[in-house]
């Protein structure tokens, strides 16, 4: 699978081409977002329960706050938390399963080990745990956190594709024309991995941003600032529902899920182009 | 290099069993060994001491802040030595004392959760059993015709792709506020004492429904794609192949496909316990349903760093106990495992 | 008297660069307890005809050309007449028989359920089924094992069994010997032949790509090359006289067992076989043939020359099939 | 003059879970491999042959016994890779699976002239792929524009390119149709001819090994059964198996020869003592299984007690 064949499926397959349109959007909307609104997420707006309309465009909530600025600044946090905590466990991840993989052995076993046991754990109870203990949370810290605790799933998935690559003969080869073994890590077997870590990068950022809606939701959201997670959690609190504010509680969730669907639906696309069988369907 | 099996059941694979069960134990209790010093050492080496940050939230005179102070720190025993403070802690465990509730003064929290786990289980079993089968058999289904594939597919990723708890507050909104069919708030309506009188089961179950069709929604998408991906790679296996081609119909090589497919999906089951586990904390918020997910929140809300520990060592019992069960079914459904001794541990 | 005809059959595969044209206007026929053996190099086409006759599945396509089976045409036949001809009329032992049986099922279950699908009882073929297996020495408990149990080579002799367990007329087997030691080569062609002699099957198409294994097995050997036919005859004309220049060249590029190198040099074939999306009308070994000539431009019909059939425009003077 | 020699090489593999039990899979191997001679090692599959030749070109270490090259011992030389892999190459069976997918097929070759700091790299190449009879252009191809026999030449081209002494060719052609696989064994004997490098042909099918050898040892079960001149092994074999393989070979002027049943391949965890091709011998007698020894007689050897 080369370069040209490559762009050849990526542009042509639908899922990949609706994903990057709906993210590309998404991502403008928080770059931009900011300058749309005169307001700050979290000042006194205008008149509060007030439903979508000219002037709010997402309504106002109990507070009176604009509900469109607090989604645009919500969206650029989550999307952040996608990044940095969806980059940081896939890069966890893939030196350990690669680690792991590569130098097999007793080195394999205590790794793996380690990845078994924290893959047993439930990663939002042990989110919980740091981050009751935390006394100050940025988006920044609660994105370290969760990258934190979500590798163990992606340092299996990256060491079952190195233990794969490290058979092949092409490493044999480069092996016995003395090549340091670093070389051959970064020039034969992670070219040939790339396309995975992509895709499992794209995993990893959906279920960063799930994560931390959840930390979010349960009250260790961050401490200042605002995101779509604490917009939810303030609705509940605020019985939104019971009080027929439909708009508080829609737009939010609405939002994350669409990211993050847009997402999954993008690794089906991206797993389309790589492997041929899935594609004929 | 072949390594056929010594023939015939003997006893061999029984020991094999037994040695292969062991293991499995043993990495359970490491496990919990290992999620309990976490859950031990965080508040004793987080940045800034947690008993401060608890003083501050009273704002009381600096006398009585004192008081406090000394108060805490002798619950937490955070003046002795650390070995010391580490050995005391296992020997409360297991003499089941894991500390006085703040948020529920003076109960102690073990007595705060056995009253709420019963709710949460109740709540969480019958979901994953019933989103187990409905999603496997809809992504079954899904994968024989492609536009079937194609309506299908977006529906379930996001049905997974949506946080549990919106999907609670979605349900709660339109059954509960718009068309007022069920109650959104609670596990039984506040006149009732929980009994197993039939009157208070029926309306228990009549506040049950919203949660558990909130959380069977959101995973069934989950174990809908699963399949979904695991019957076409076993249609297209060599064994399906040769069936079809000695004239077998396509219902008995979707039987077939079916049964291999599900296996994989056991073994996502324990992985899946995770994230079903948070969804359902998430979920109980939105219905304010008194499980562990709630008296969770109120402990973080108040600060009742007890009540936050209690509650995370029950999540990894419970997951843990699930996670041997799923292995275990999982070695009566695969003969692979059993017959082939050389099998991955 | 034949048990298949095949007319100008066409399968092509629907790929995304177009019609990949496998196997491209092929016509042969099977006598009734003959054994034809198909030899030809790798993307010749010989599978696609194999397990073309029995299943085709999307992206082979069909395009042309009927194949009979005592006077029914296997090409346009409706899926559940199709489905009853398979395994009772024609049955195939594929190239992966040692991963052809589902691991978690035991293996009497397996058969219950095939022989089920065509309205036989177990009860019936069970004592067949035994006597046949100790035959090709594999115990009778191993109808009460996982296939994951028994060895590759056990695998194999039981899908050889499996698929001959209601007497087919016609018997495809695909490339099985490919992937075994010589030792074990040979032992599967003797078990294929004895399975013949004792009537498992009437006639026999054994496909392989190394034309050296149908010395001992085949009676008539069709040799294809790009998706066509190159030459059918007897095996012992193609051994003594081969007519076509890639049989010949196929023959001479053969290491055989007493030869080393100094006495005759074997000579390959340079250059590759043409990319079956890009068929031009010219004889398709033009490019690789040592004899080619103006005539070659046009794709040559298929002559009788005696008892072999060729596809070569040096023998035009034959009488044209 | 011995360019190598293996003396008494032993390799144990790790089984099971913590590894205690151990599996033979080569046994006291010994033989020797002249200067621009090619020597064939032949056995079927799980006979060693493949692990020999990772002993050789030091992808495995050997538990016990001795590698010699230009009288030196290899693990010592392997201290200093770059000298060793100057002199000592490989080729290997799978075409499809020795070419990284996503590199061209130029700087497939370029990197052990940079390696091994051979000067103008441009004439090498072309060099090399003349000798090899492909295009010059197809530096420019990935290895997925090219057919198994190209791309099988390109890595015959890649050992060739740094002049080594001896080249280790594992099945160089069991992945390869008849016609290209002819072409490639020629390929080899010019490139003996021409540069005097030395082949050991570690294959599975003994006519190749009888067209292009000059010496065949035969394996089984990690050992080695019987070793000799290429005519006289195969027109006069000695050792049972080496008959069984004989008349296994498919021969065009012999019908449905007779051999009866040929047995199982070896169980190498449950191996029997002495002789391990015992229960498929037709020879076979009570001494068989104490039988360990080497017997040597006028320039060939058999490891049977038939000849004692």
């Amino acid at each position: 699978m080369n370069l040209k064949e490559f762009v050849y499926f990526f542009l042509r397959n639908k899922k990949i081409i609706t994903a990057l349109c709906i993210l590309g959007l998404l991502a403008l909307v928080s770059i931009f977002g900011p300058f749309l609104t005169s307001y700050d997420p979290l000042e006194f707006a205008s008149a509060p329960y007030q439903p979508p309309n000219r002037q709010h465009w997402l309504g106002t909530n109990t507070f009176g706050q604009d509900l469109f600025t607090q989604t645009v600044y919500g969206l650029r946090s989550s999307l952040l938390v996608g990044l940095f905590g969806g980059g940081l466990a896939t890069i966890i991840g893939l030196i350990i399963g690669f680690l792991a993989g590569y130098r097999g052995g007793w080195f394999d076993e205590i790794l793996m080990m380690l990845t078994n046991i924290l893959m047993v754990i439930p990663t939002l109870a042990l989110l919980i745990i740091i981050a009751a203990y935390l006394p100050y949370r940025g988006v920044l810290i609660q994105s370290v956190i969760i990258g934190l605790t979500a590798w163990p799933w992606t340092a299996r998935a990256v060491r079952a594709q190195t233990l794969s690559l490290k058979t092949r003969e092409f490493v044999d080869l480069a092996r016995i024309t003395a090549t340091r073994s670093s070389k051959i890590i970064f020039q034969e077997i992670m070219p040939n991995m790339m396309s995975y870590v992509f895709m499992v990068f794209i995993l990893q950022f959906g279920g960063a941003i799930l994560a931390a809606t959840g930390l979010d939701f349960i009250g260790l959201g961050p401490t200042r600032g605002i995101s779509l997670g604490i917009m939810l959690q303030q609705a509940t609190l605020w019985n939104a529902i019971q009080l027929g504010m439909w708009w508080w509680v829609v737009t939010p969730g609405a939002l994350i899920t669409l990211v993050v669907a847009t997402l999954y639906i993008m690794n089906t696309g991206l797993d389309e182009v790589f492997n041929p069988r899935l594609r004929e369907m | 290099m072949n390594f056929s099996r010594p023939k015939g059941r003997d006893c061999s694979e029984v020991i094999f069993l037994r040695k292969y069960l062991l293991k499995k134990i043993l990495i359970y209790v490491l496990t919990f060994f290992f999620a309990a010093t976490i859950n031990w050492a965080i508040p004793r080496f987080m940045p800034g001491n947690p008993i401060h940050f608890l003083i501050a939230r009273f704002a009381t005179l600096p006398e009585s802040a004192k008081v406090l102070q000394s108060y805490f720190t002798q619950a937490f025993g955070l003046d002795r030595p650390l070995m010391e403070q580490y050995v005391n802690f296992w020997r409360a465990f297991f003499k089941g004392d894991l500390g006085i509730s703040i948020y529920l003064y003076p109960q102690p929290v073990l007595k705060v959760i056995l009253r709420s786990l019963p709710y949460t289980v109740l709540l969480l079993l019958p979901a994953i059993i019933v989103s187990f089968v409905i999603g496997n058999r809809f992504g079954a289904f899904v994968a024989r015709k492609k536009y079937l594939d194609n309506i299908a597919l977006p529906i379930f990723y996001t049905l997974t792709a949506a946080p549990y708890f919106w999907f609670g507050i979605l349900l709660a909104w339109l059954f509960g506020v718009v068309l007022k069919v069920f109650p959104i708030a609670g596990a039984y309506s506040f006149a009732m004492t929980p009994s197993f009188s039939w009157r208070f089961v029926s309306n228990y179950l009549y506040h049950w429904i919203l949660p558990f069709s909130s959380l069977v929604l959101v995973m069934l998408g989950g174990w809908a794609i699963g399949m979904r991906n695991m019957i076409i790679y076993e249609l297209e296996a060599n064994y399906s192949r040769y069936m079809e081609a000695l004239g077998s119909s396509q219902s008995l090589i979707r039987r077939y496909a079916y049964r291999n497919a599900i296996l994989p999906q056991v073994t996502g089951l324990a992985i899946q316990l995770g994230t079903a586990v948070a969804g359902t904390l998430t979920t109980e918020i939105v219905f304010s349903y008194p499980g562990i997910g709630y008296i969770l929140m109120q402990g973080i809300l108040n600060q009742d760093y007890f009540l936050i520990q209690g509650c995370f060592l029950f999540i990894i019992v419970g997951v843990l106990i699930a996670n041997f069960i799923v292995d275990i079914l999982y070695l009566i459904i695969d003969p692979r495992i059993r017959k082939s001794y050389t099998g991955e541990i | 008297m034949e048990i298949l005809q095949v007319k100008d059959l066409k399968l092509y595969y629907k790929t995304l660069y177009g019609m990949a044209k496998a196997v491209d206007g092929v016509s042969f026929t099977v006598r009734k307890g003959e054994t034809l053996g198909i030899a030809g190099e790798s993307g010749c086409g010989k599978t696609t005809l194999g397990l073309g006759l029995v299943l085709r599945k999307p992206p082979m396509v069909w395009c042309g050309g009927q194949a009979f089976i005592e006077d029914t045409d296997l090409m346009n036949l409706d899926e559940k007449s199709m489905r009853k001809l398979r395994y009772e009329k024609i049955s195939i032992i594929p190239q992966y028989a040692m991963d052809a049986l589902n691991p978690t099922k035991k293996i009497r279950q397996i058969i219950q359920d095939l022989l089920k699908e065509h309205k036989q009882r177990y009860e019936e073929k069970q004592e067949l089924l035994t006597e046949r297996l100790t035959l090709i020495n594999l115990n009778k408990k191993i109808l009460d094992m996982y296939p994951i149990e028994l060895s590759g080579g056990m695998r194999q002799r039981l899908v050889m069994v499996i698929s001959t367990l209601l007497n087919p007329k016609l018997l495809i087997s695909d490339e099985i010997t490919s992937a075994l030691d010589v030792s074990t080569q040979k032992t599967v062609i003797q078990t294929l032949y004895q399975m013949k002699k004792k009537g498992f099957m009437d006639s026999l198409i054994f496909i392989t790509h190394d034309l050296s294994l149908l010395y001992q097995i085949a009676d008539r050997v069709m040799i294809m090359y790009a998706g066509k036919v190159a030459e059918i005859g007897e095996i012992q004309d193609i051994v003594d006289n081969p007519l076509h220049p890639y049989t010949r060249a196929l023959i001479g590029s053969l290491p055989r067992i007493g030869v080393r190198y100094h006495e005759t040099k074997l000579k390959g074939i340079h250059g590759y076989p043409p990319n079956l999306l890009k068929i031009g009308p010219a004889c398709r070994f033009k490019e690789r043939c040592p004899m080619a000539f103006n005539k070659c431009e046009e794709n040559p019909p298929i002559f009788r020359v005696n008892a072999q059939e060729v596809a070569c425009w040096l023998y035009e003077e034959g009488e044209r099939v | 003059m011995k360019l190598l020699s293996l003396v008494k090489v032993v390799k144990d593999f790790p089984l099971g879970i913590l590894g205690r039990e151990r599996i033979r899979a080569v046994d006291r191997v010994s033989f020797d491999v002249y200067d621009s001679a090619i020597f064939a090692l032949i056995g079927e599959s799980g006979s060693g042959k493949t692990t020999i030749g990772k002993l050789i070109l030091g992808l495995l270490k050997p538990t016990s016994g001795e590698i010699i090259f230009n009288g030196q011992n290899v693990s010592k030389l392997l201290e200093d890779p770059e000298k060793y892999y100057r002199n000592v190459q490989g080729i290997f069976q799978d075409p499809f699976s020795a070419l990284n997918p996503v590199k061209r097929i130029g700087q497939f070759l370029e990197r052990p002239l940079k390696i091994f700091k051979i000067p103008d790299v441009k004439k090498r190449l072309k060099e090399v792929l003349s000798e090899v009879e492909l295009p010059f252009d197809s530096v420019e191809k990935y290895p997925h524009e090219l057919s198994g026999g190209q791309r099988q030449r390109v890595v015959i081209a890649r050992s060739i390119i740094t002049r080594p002494k001896i080249i280790l060719a594992d099945e160089p052609t069991s992945m390869l149709d008849v016609s290209i696989k002819a072409s490639i064994l020629n390929l080899i004997l010019r490139l003996r001819d021409d540069y005097s490098v030395s082949f050991i042909h570690v294959t599975h099918d003994l006519a190749s090994a009888k067209y292009i050898s000059d010496r065949i040892a035969v394996m089984y079960a990690g050992q080695i059964i019987e070793e000799g001149y290429a005519r006289d092994l195969v027109d006069d074999p000695l050792h049972p198996y080496t008959k069984l393989l004989r008349s296994a070979a498919p021969d065009p002027n012999k019908s449905i020869a007779k051999i009866g049943q040929t047995g199982e391949p070896p169980d190498l965890i449950a191996l029997p003592n002495g002789c391990a091709f015992k229960p498929r011998c037709p020879y076979a007698s009570k001494e068989c299984s104490s039988f360990d020894q080497m017997i040597e007689k006028d320039g060939r050897k058999v490891r049977c007690i038939l000849y004692r």
